[in-house]
């Protein structure tokens, strides 16, 4: 086997000086920079003071032996390997030269390469400095350049100088993020706005995509994050299930991290819980459907398109589902709350090309936000990308305000609708077809939305569980059919078609629209070139004239407009959803619902309290991560130049 | 009550896992490593049971149960199958042994050559496909936005030397060793800049993704000091 | 870009990689011998770490990390595998088995062969899997605690999926002086072993590792295969933005400025081939 | 080698070769009757070509389920081991899955267990990995000080800052703006073009019987 490794065929280079080559325009530059290059000195900032040495190799064996073996501090030394220590020194700075040594005493067919035989000590200064412009024209780091070796002798490193540091480190990284948890007077941030701006417009379409989703919706939910990243994302994939069950749509939970599957359920279990004081419960195989893990990563996810049927058709804990999905078409939407670029990438590699007419919703951490991006930009099928702890807070705030009834604008505290526990007998999970048991609470319709409130009644899913009215809300109206036909379009176009946000087509897009899609007109433009469109009732878009048709119904129930048509029922699961905002667990489940003495208001509100200050410490976190790197990095570079400046051998006995 | 002895156990090995910082003191450091250990055993006890029930357990409900088909291929279909994978599975036991290589090299060669097509063809048309063409595509305002024009150009430019940078061959000397040209460095140097700017502000965003958690944990903690 | 049209590209490309692939391989026969690779100084550290395992009977610590068989990183497993053999046989003559771990279940039987087939001994027991997946924590976590607990590894060398968990890895190694060489293929796993490790490749590198260390010229089959592509991608790419360059300048006389273009890039390739 | 071992070796080069280019034409031709224009029976063709790469894909992922089974023997193996030796901490590992698996199953699938302590581990894990990333970002000229070091540094310093919320560093975040629009991406570009790029060629050369890593 020894046979297959020659490590002299890549140290040859190194061992015969080879000639200095014709100085470039590249070997200029680095004259001017090249106080920034010290190879081989900067190590020493990580070694402790009682044994520095120079030389990133086991250049000697000799010493190698007496260091690898002997793994104590030098002043245990006997006097004889003291010594020998002494003898290896002068032969260890000679810098990157020296790692040939080793292999001439570890490489068998020695003979073979004549060149090799060189050895360092023998190399000349020029030489040498031939080798070091050699390879930093290859623009890398001379091999003695880092540590290979160890920092310290000792057998417990916190205790040794190269510990305190460390240590030194922690506890100012922990200072400067308990400070806001501490003292609020030093919470000065500035929380993150309530709304996402002008040049946040993808994350804002996100939003809108979840809301647009209605009771017949499907939303496939890839959770590809496991409990590590469950302190940054948990947060945003609370709000989202919370929007999705608040449209009423029904989320499949998929990802191909099998513990992610597991904390799923944990999710959904605490969403439950801040649900259950108004008698909710969020019901398995009915109103969400955990499906089993996809293995083997990018083949699993493939797998996923391949055999959605197979993959939608048994839960996690190996029930059969019973909705007969047939493909990934079925899902309105795929929803991806990833933690890492990989997994995105995963996922618009194998999933996304399945068919033009999946979108993609994304929310990452702050560590796959800069990446994500990348892909973002690339395909337009990509929604998002709302990344991070101060998106989460910003999406938290739209939610609040969107599904806000409770505080009518100008009114501090306007009577609250008070929920009863509805009168429903829980089914029980075996019962699989059973009716999702959101109860809603109706609340007037907002005055954006034009459509009158008519039911939902689609042919392919049960209809929606009637409504229990809370006692102070008004009793849903009954449908009344609209008089007036409504002005509808049709998609006609055979490529996707583009709804954007103005009638242009350099305006954002909003959503992407497929032949078949109707929507409800609200106007034109001057040209009568684009029409204005409802998307839902408070979003409008505009969609280019040739790629539809238009016509007149009595009364539109297609599926594009039936949200238009659904009064603004509140589901009971906005309460509480920043609850979670602050900690793992939401506390209002331990509210008895039928207390009306609770200020609701307040329950809503009560875990800001946490929230500023994670946000400051956030910023303070941040802060002192910056001021420890650039420290280091100063006092890195300054030891660069101060050992530039000493010949080699005086620091070796130190 | 539940909830309570939830968030003790939660403060508590929090702090285990802190101590980490302490370094390796006597005592001290063991709990740190009886806290990894813990989550370890966790961990793949957790794997287990999500790859039996969500995996296995269909399969053999379906063996048991003909009548009632599991995938969309059929029960009989289902059956093979799963006698397939376990007949590799129980192979892949044999292959660190060496015992039967040809059947277990075989076997192996399924699994490695399906994950390996699996993953070219991903890559080509999630990536490579749809990251060539937005890199070649110039911007809607180009020219009449010089700012964006220069961008554009730039992004280009570091896309191919960052590629370039990689470029393995090189002409031997008249020594034997590796010379690359001038211009094959300088390409190199321009590409080494913008892969060292794009790792470095990948680095900083892991960092602030951590740093989110971090002070989740803490919060966490305060949540329950105070 | 539809579907057709993307499986279209997809299809001629995969064609173009398979007569790559062949060409490279028959160049290597006909050669018979390795080829001039250009210098990756990460590696140069390894002979170093390779004596100290010899010498001090420590182990050498190689990890595939996430990266498994039949997932999208069963390239990378490859190649990682590839270059631990060369390494593992290089480290011979030490007394203690080199230790080689995984995240990935599917890795396991390939990271046993692995010893069984480099290393002259029975080694099996070294071969280690920690739950599971890419980004494991458990995986960091626990395999720093078990190596720091017995055996204290001469150096780790960390090739294969890594994310962010490798700086825990990497900072153990670094608190107790082990050598470190880095490269992952997530992007995450890549900045953080660029930042900390002691060697680092970048990215695609790992997969041109195995021609560096192998005297067999097969080993470099990947390399120049992905050279030939890598000029090609990078031909294409400005062809692509001199094609949409000349159709914003010049709408009506597009084509002469691109076979123009065309022609002076050809003639600079051919140079610079020469020169 | 001897002539059954070289059989062997054709035998399993053979079946490589086999599976992988059915797999790679499944996958590439599969799944699009729009690949086959006018032909009459498009669809079925489409449906017919996808269907070997769908059995595959089926038997790996569930082979990959086996696989995770042979990981926890080979864990718990290595973990019993190390107790006989004397490594007591070993029992920690052992217990804590044993208690695990008992805790799930006696009490019907009930995953408390994850949040009361996986949870708040890995989450502190995941925490502590902040810390250890300062310190090796701080370090990072000291370990290499050189012009990359530098431009890494710099970069990594711009994208920490700017994502602080203040109003005194808009300037920074413009910078930080183009930082990610421009280089960044086009370095980020080039590594993902890079890896795709050397995964398809590994992956092809694999797929057509080419690699030796795994037969010996």
């Amino acid at each position: 086997m020894n046979d297959d490794f020659n490590w002299l065929e890549y140290a040859e280079p190194l061992a015969e000086a080879p000639p200095a080559p014709r100085p470039s325009a590249l070997q200029r530059l680095r004259a001017r920079f090249g106080w920034l290059r010290l190879p081989g000195l900067m190590r020493r900032l990580r070694l402790p003071k009682l044994r520095r040495r120079r030389g990133g190799q086991n250049a000697d064996a000799g010493y190698a032996l007496l260091e690898a073996r002997d793994e104590r501090p030098i002043s245990q030394l006997d006097a004889r390997l003291l010594a020998l220590r002494e003898r290896a020194e002068p032969a260890i700075n000679a810098e990157a030269a020296l790692s040939t040594v080793d292999e001439l005493l570890t490489t068998p067919p020695l003979q073979e390469k004549p060149g090799g035989l060189i050895s360092a000590a023998a190399l000349s200064q020029a030489q040498r400095q031939q080798v070091q412009m050699l390879q930093d024209i290859v623009g890398a780091p001379a091999p003695a350049a880092a540590s290979g070796e160890p920092a310290r002798l000792g057998a417990l490193p916190g205790l040794t100088l190269g510990g305190a540091p460390r240590l030194l480190l922690a506890v100012s990284m922990l200072l400067a993020v308990c400070l806001p948890f501490v003292a609020s007077e030093y919470v000065v941030d500035e929380l993150p706005p309530s709304d996402f701006g002008g040049d946040r417009a993808d994350a804002a379409a996100a939003f809108e995509q979840l809301n647009t989703l209605t009771g017949t919706d499907y939303v496939l939910v890839a959770l590809e994050y496991g409990p590590t990243s469950a302190g940054e994302l948990d947060q945003l994939t609370d709000l989202f299930l919370r929007q999705i069950f608040a449209q009423r749509a029904k989320p499949l939970i998929v990802s191909s991290n099998p513990i992610a599957i597991a904390h799923a359920q944990n999710i959904i279990k605490r969403i439950n819980g801040s649900v259950a004081a108004a008698g909710l419960k969020l019901v398995n195989n009915a109103d969400y459907f955990l499906l089993r893990y996809l293995p083997g990563g990018a083949l699993g996810t493939r797998e996923l398109r391949e055999n959605f049927a197979d993959v939608a058709r048994v839960s996690a804990r190996g029930e059969l589902i019973n909705r007969n999905f047939k493909a990934l078409t079925d899902m309105k939407l795929l929803l991806l709350v990833a933690e890492s670029i990989d997994v995105m990438r995963n996922w618009v590699e194998q999933v996304l090309p399945a068919s033009q007419r999946l979108t993609l919703l994304a929310a990452t951490g702050y560590a796959a936000q800069p990446l994500a991006q990348a892909y973002a930009d690339s395909q337009e099928r990509i929604i998002g990308i709302i990344a991070g702890a101060r998106d989460a807070y910003t999406y938290a705030e739209k939610l609040e305000a969107a599904y806000s009834t409770f505080k009518p604008e100008g009114a501090p505290q306007a009577p609250l609708p008070q929920p009863t526990a509805p009168p429903l007998t829980p089914a029980p999970e075996s019962e699989i077809e059973a009716p999702a048991l959101i109860a809603t609470v109706a609340s007037p319709v907002p005055a954006a939305a034009t459509a009158s409130p008519t039911p939902l009644a689609s042919p392919t899913v049960p209809s929606i569980p009637s409504v229990t009215p809370p006692p102070t809300a008004s009793p849903t109206p009954p449908p009344s059919p609209t008089p007036e036909p409504v002005w509808l379009v049709e998609v006609t176009s055979e490529d996707t078609a583009r709804i954007r946000r103005g009638p242009t087509t350099v305006d954002d897009i909003l959503q992407l629209a497929y032949a078949g899609d109707t929507f409800e007109v609200i106007g034109t433009n001057g040209d009568g070139s684009w029409y204005n469109i409802l998307l839902s009732p408070r979003i409008n878009g505009w969609i280019a004239a040739f790629l539809v048709e238009e016509r007149y119904e009595a009364g539109g129930a297609t599926a594009a407009d039936a949200s238009a048509s659904l009064p603004r029922e509140q589901t009971l699961l906005r309460w509480d959803y920043r609850a979670s905002l602050g900690k793992n667990q939401p506390r209002l489940y331990q509210v008895n619902p039928t207390d009306t003495s609770i200020d609701w208001e307040y329950v809503l509100l009560r875990d800001r309290s946490l929230e500023a200050p994670r946000l400051a410490a956030l910023s303070l976190g941040t802060l002192a991560a910056a001021l420890i790197i650039v420290i280091g990095s100063v006092v890195g570079a300054l030891r660069a130049i101060g050992g530039r400046r000493q010949p080699p051998a005086s620091e070796a006995k130190s | 009550m539940a909830e309570a002895t939830i968030t003790l156990a939660g403060f508590v090995l929090t702090l285990m896992v802190f101590s980490y910082l302490l370094g390796d003191l006597p005592y001290i450091g063991n709990l740190y490593r009886i806290a990894v250990y813990i989550f370890v055993g966790m961990a793949a006890a957790f794997t287990a049971i999500v790859s039996y029930e969500g995996l296995l357990l269909p399969y053999l409900q379906d063996i048991q149960d003909p009548t009632t088909s599991w995938t969309a291929l059929g029960s009989g279909a289902d059956i093979v199958i799963f006698s397939a994978a376990a007949l590799i599975g129980a192979l892949l036991l044999l292959k660190p042994i060496g015992a039967l290589s040809w059947l277990t090299n075989s076997v192996f060669a399924v699994l490695i050559v399906v994950g390996a097509a699996v993953a070219a063809v991903g890559a080509l048309s999630g990536t490579l496909i749809p990251l060539m063409s937005a890199t070649g595509t110039l911007p809607a305002a180009f020219l009449s936005d010089f700012t964006a024009t220069v961008d554009a150009l730039l992004i280009v430019l570091g896309t191919c030397t960052g590629l370039y940078y990689f470029h393995y061959q090189a002409r031997a000397g008249d020594d034997g060793a590796p010379a690359p040209s001038r211009l094959s460095s300088g390409l190199r140097y321009i590409g080494k800049a913008f892969l060292v700017t794009a790792l470095g502000a990948i680095y900083a965003s892991t960092l602030l993704s951590s740093l989110t958690i971090l002070t989740e944990r803490i919060g966490f903690l305060f949540s329950i000091g105070g | 870009m539809d579907a057709t049209t993307l499986q279209v590209i997809s299809i001629a490309f995969v064609l173009m990689t398979a007569l790559l692939v062949y060409t490279a391989r028959y160049q290597q026969g006909r050669r018979g011998r390795r080829r001039n690779w250009r210098r990756m100084p990460a590696l140069e550290r390894l002979p170093g770490w390779t004596a100290r395992s010899i010498e001090a009977d420590k182990p050498l610590h190689c990890a595939f990390g996430g990266a498994a068989i039949g997932g999208e990183h069963t390239a990378a497993a490859c190649a990682s595998a590839e270059f631990f053999h060369h390494v593992i046989a290089g480290a011979q003559q030490s007394d203690s088995a080199p230790i080689v771990s995984t995240a990935a279940a599917t890795t396991l039987p390939l990271a046993q062969d692995n010893l069984r087939r480099a290393w002259e001994g029975n080694a099996l027991s070294r071969a280690q899997w920690y739950p599971t997946g890419e980004r494991s924590l458990a995986y960091a976590a626990g395999l720093t605690a078990a190596l720091q607990d017995s055996d204290e590894p001469a150096a780790h060398l960390l090739a294969g999926s890594f994310g962010p968990e490798l700086a825990l890895l990497l900072d153990a190694a670094d608190r107790r002086g082990q050598g470190s060489l880095a490269v992952s293929d997530q992007l995450e796993g890549q900045a953080v072993a660029y930042a900390m490790a002691d060697a680092v490749l970048i990215g695609e590198e790992l997969f041109a590792a195995p021609a560096y260390v192998s005297e067999e010229g097969r080993a470099g089959i990947d390399a120049a295969a992905l050279d030939a592509w890598r000029g090609l991608l990078i031909l294409f790419l400005a062809l692509l933005l001199l094609f949409n360059l000349a159709r914003a300048l010049a709408p009506q006389n597009w084509l002469i400025i691109v076979l123009g273009g065309a022609a002076l890039l050809l003639l600079a390739a051919v140079l610079s081939r020469r020169g | 080698m001897g002539f059954l071992q070289r059989l062997g070796s054709a035998f399993s080069a053979i079946i490589a070769f086999l599976v992988g280019v059915i797999t790679l034409v499944s996958l590439l031709l599969g799944g699009n009757p729009g690949l086959f224009g006018d032909l009459p029976q498009a669809a079925d063709l489409a449906a017919l070509l996808a269907l070997p790469a769908a059995v595959l894909l089926r038997l790996v992922a569930l082979v990959i389920a086996l696989g995770v089974l042979i990981g926890i023997a080979n864990l718990l193996l290595t973990h019993a081991q190390r107790l006989m030796r004397g490594r007591a901490l070993s029992a920690a590992l052992l217990g804590s899955f044993a208690l695990t698996l008992f805790w799930y199953v006696a009490r019907a699938g009930d995953t408390s267990l994850l949040e009361a302590v996986q949870l708040p581990i890995e989450s502190s894990l995941a925490a502590l990995l902040c810390l250890t990333l300062v310190g090796g970002a701080a370090r990072v000229i000291a370990k290499r000080a050189d012009i990359w070091s530098l431009l890494f540094v710099l970069s990594l310093l711009i994208v920490l800052l700017a994502s602080l919320p203040w109003a005194e560093l808009e300037p920074l975040r413009a910078w930080r703006d183009w930082l990610l629009r421009v280089p960044v991406s086009a370095g980020t570009r080039a590594l993902l073009l890079g890896i795709a790029l050397a995964t398809v060629v590994a992956g092809v050369r694999i797929a057509l019987g080419q690699d030796r890593a795994y037969r010996g």
